[in-house]
């Protein structure tokens, strides 16, 4: 069994909270500052899905930092895992699917790492890992599923069994996953966390819930009263996050809903690389593109204009 | 003006919450205290209301009946809902939950639900609403309450909101991992439930209030602390704000 | 213990929604036609909560029917319970707290019909029937909690504990609950049923999950391409809703987030006839109200038209 | 122009759904077996992505690459999110669900997972996704796939996606209470998993093509239906249909 008591331990992460400012006040800081609040060793989980609401800034961030044996959980892992893994930054993956989406076909360096028993990949049905942040963002070390039962998916993270006190049915106790940290990309913020998300919310709200830390970029820091007029769309509560930073793009050239498109030709170009060289393929692209740039804004400045606002029409386009 | 009942318990209510804190308050005195601490020592505190409300402001002069209705939410900053409100509390996002006034005994549990029986009671009485989770859920929890000897008997016959059940660790024994009745402040004193025994025991007293008119309008005897202490009367800042916040007296009586 | 298998029998209650058509058809019927799919002996989950949100004109449509031994369950219930209980419409009541507010004190009826016995009176804490009624929309006999441990709740419906299978820790099995029947209001839906709820949400979007029945009205029915042009707001999907009922003001004296605020003087007077002629005073109000009128319109004409624009201004200047 | 592979699953899939039911359905095949069927005899069928996308339209020539994309919200009627998407198949509103290609065994089972063990495996798959939550939580679902004899061997080594199991009441007796596998589309025929055996039953061809080309396509020896029928060939009215969706054939090949 490879989950390790920790992620699990609801009594203990519990006492992490309470013994936790939870502040109303002020949370905006850099780049910089709001993930150096990441250690070696720790659990990230990534909000977002795929190549949709991405906290590429953050991921870019950290990156820089060289962090080493992270473990990363998403629910759909995109290329951002495939930097870890090159970046030599991550010992695991657990998430329920890895690669970018059927025009690329298998990611070659998921392949590599994992093949090698360089990098441990945990897989989990695409429900069971969003139970499993559900679960934490509850407070409660497992929750009820009837799915996944009868895989061997039961066997890969050491999935429990648990009969049901009142019908004696037997079901999947579904571990719960409490993380060190959440990265987290969100539409708009007030500049004390409450943030809201357009579009389909993938699982970023229990993400949030269920870490003990929350990092947080938005597209758009709002006044406080924008918020409060419209407190039906807030989804993370400020007093749950650590550090918030305002980067406008901040999941380029992955999309953001309503905002702007993803750049599939992007991502061919950079497939074409580990096509071309494998590994290295990353790792001239991490170069050239997280590691070169000396701010997130120069990263931006690689994509030509026109593309960030072709990639804005199109969102627009398709959201209204 | 002399000071009311409410008044004073929403000054001593506000007084026990620190800054950069969460508090899960339902109308009342609890709303008044929280409200209050947020104008005082304490701007950075978060409120939830039980109707799935967080964060929210109030006008002056428009304070709610309820915690589901729109003068709560008025100028809120995240309406998360009832269930997931109550949830925030289990994750232990919730730092201070404030409940009020019921039967309460000697080990702090308090009785909401029934007099006499539960099939057919004697009195049937709302039932919990929130205060079971609140006291089951928060890190800790404060009792506002008025203090009348009717309220205050040896052991409730319903245990609708668990305080520490028979004493000792039966709480923590009975699968309550977290949280408990740190304090009780009621119109006669401040009270804790100090382990071992976890006994209700006064440890202040407001001013002008002695130990025998405690125990006078409790139905047990009441522990008293070595260090009993008094504690400081509200502040006509306090009172002011109190009374900008509730006019009409509506809360505050 | 008082709860009955068929409340937390998930199998038997998916098998009745895999035995529905779930159509995106129309849904749109009347009041009278809606509440005709409730038989005597249902279990009927109301939304809203306390004056908020109550599906007044439902729960009118459906007491003019003269329905028997129904179970009626609301997180906290208002004087709609004691409408029931007058109309001699229910055996028993679900909920966590009764009554309409601190200013009205305890509810006369309540006391009256519970402690005579003639209405069973179910209590769960807040939490735990709002767990029950997760569970249910989750399709899972139970849900793990901390809450309502310890106190004597745990014997009024027959809680059972369960043993974390992965930290040993003891957790409140906190028993489903699928009604037959969900009664729900909501600000908006396309005809086809697809509900959005503006504010709090409190508990319907699990309600609706959980009933093997729909019932809903709503106060405004919009074009389907308003709804698909904000699809992020709906709550309610429209396969899973069975009648719809346009319905302006159909919370009324209740509120409406947004839309109308409720009328506490109407309560009052309400309650003060219950305090001068106890049961009587409800039996009465009934006759004027709910058994009187021709229609809901006839209904809604005994408030005055002033009052309902005043609610409808403090709404908007509570809300705005 | 002739009929590719996908369009012949679209087609196929499309007839096999009803009207007034819900579909559980990714990119690709599925999506247009879906999308087609709405456009001819279920125009009340909902389809659920798993990007937790509910009623999605979608504009012609702009069809999704992933179920969670701009594209596959376009026009949608509900945004309930991932986990809750898959929660309402749980529950039981999910009619049926499509699975695409994979490794699949006589018992329906399919792989996406790994090949040659699981901690280092000689070729390391994608994963789950969904597909075993679709599998595992629809009231029936339906395999849509390319046939080619790689893809079907007797025995998968690891079930990421679980149909019979080892055959017979095995599903159910693993805890899966509901659903299983109704039928598997190839482009050579048609399929089911008939109790006792739950074995992969062949019980149409689609024309020009015969049992022999079927077995010579299959890992392991394929059952074959007494009543074995012929499908009916893609109508030009289906195929316009599949074709004014994906007018630069990015789906329909």
């Amino acid at each position: 069994m490879t989950i390790a008591p920790k992620e699990y331990d609801f009594h203990a992460a519990r006492l992490r909270l309470e013994g936790k400012a939870k502040s109303a006040g002020e949370k905006v800081t850099s780049l910089e500052s709001a993930v150096a609040r990441v250690r070696d060793g720790d659990h990230i989980a990534i909000g977002g899905c795929l190549y949709s609401r991405t906290p590429l800034a953050l991921i870019w961030a950290l990156l820089r930092r060289r962090p080493k044996h992270l473990t990363l959980s998403r629910n759909l892992m995109s290329y951002e895992g495939e930097w870890a893994m090159v970046a030599g930054a991550c010992d695991k993956v657990v998430t329920s699917w890895m690669g970018i989406g059927l025009p690329w076909g298998l990611s070659r360096i998921q392949r590599e790492y994992v093949e090698s028993g360089r990098v441990e990949f945990e897989e989990w049905s695409h429900l069971g890992l969003g139970l499993r942040f559900r679960a934490a963002a509850m407070g409660v070390p497992f929750l009820p599923s009837l799915t996944m039962l009868g895989s061997s998916l039961m066997d890969v993270g050491g999935s429990r069994t648990i009969e049901c006190p009142y019908t004696g049915a037997t079901l999947h106790a579904v571990p719960a996953l409490f993380p060190d940290v959440a990265l987290i990309h969100v539409h708009r913020a007030d500049r004390f966390g409450n943030g809201q998300i357009d579009g389909y919310p993938h699982m970023d709200a229990d993400i949030a819930r269920a870490a003990t830390t929350v990092i947080m970029t938005a597209e758009d820091i709002v006044p406080d009263e924008e918020i409060r007029l419209h407190p039906d769309r807030t989804v993370i509560p400020g007093f749950a996050v650590d550090a918030l930073v305002p980067v406008p793009y901040g999941s380029y050239p992955h999309e953001c809903y309503g905002l702007y498109d993803a750049e599939p030709d992007h991502f061919t170009v950079y497939v074409d690389g580990i096509k071309r060289d494998g590994a290295k393929g990353v790792a001239d692209y991490l170069e050239r593109y997280v590691y070169g740039p000396r701010s997130y804004a120069d990263y931006l400045a690689l994509f030509p204009d026109s593309a960030r606002h072709d990639a804005a029409a199109r969102a627009r386009m398709l959201t209204t | 003006m002399s000071v009311t009942a409410n008044e004073l318990l929403a000054v001593m209510g506000a007084r026990a919450l620190k800054d950069d804190t969460t508090v899960f308050a339902g109308v009342g005195a609890p709303l008044l205290a929280a409200a209050l601490a947020q104008r005082t020592h304490a701007p950075r505190l978060t409120m939830l209301m039980e109707g799935g409300i967080l964060g929210p402001s109030f006008r002056p002069g428009e304070l709610p009946i309820s915690t589901n209705e729109m003068r709560a939410a008025y100028r809120a900053q995240m309406l998360p809902g009832i269930t997931d409100a109550f949830l925030l509390a289990q994750r232990g996002f919730l730092d201070v939950g404030f409940i009020g006034g019921a039967q309460i005994d000697r080990h702090g549990n308090l009785n909401t639900s029934a007099i006499g029986g539960y099939a057919k009671p004697a009195v049937r009485l709302p039932g919990s609403g929130g205060a079971n989770d609140i006291i089951s859920l928060c890190r800790e929890v404060m009792i506002l309450t008025v203090h009348e000897k009717r309220r205050f008997t040896e052991r409730v016959e319903f245990i609708t909101s668990p305080g520490y059940l028979g004493g000792g660790d039966e709480r923590r024994k009975s699968g309550l991992l977290f949280g408990g009745v740190s304090r009780m402040v009621t119109t006669l004193g401040v009270f804790d439930f100090a382990p071992p025994s976890r006994r209700m025991r006064l440890i202040a007293l407001h001013p002008g209030v002695t130990t025998d008119d405690v125990q006078a309008n409790t139905g047990f005897d009441v522990l008293v602390s070595e260090s009993l202490t008094t504690t400081q009367p509200p502040t006509e800042k306090e009172l002011d704000i109190l009374r900008m916040l509730d006019p009409k007296r509506q809360f505050i009586g």
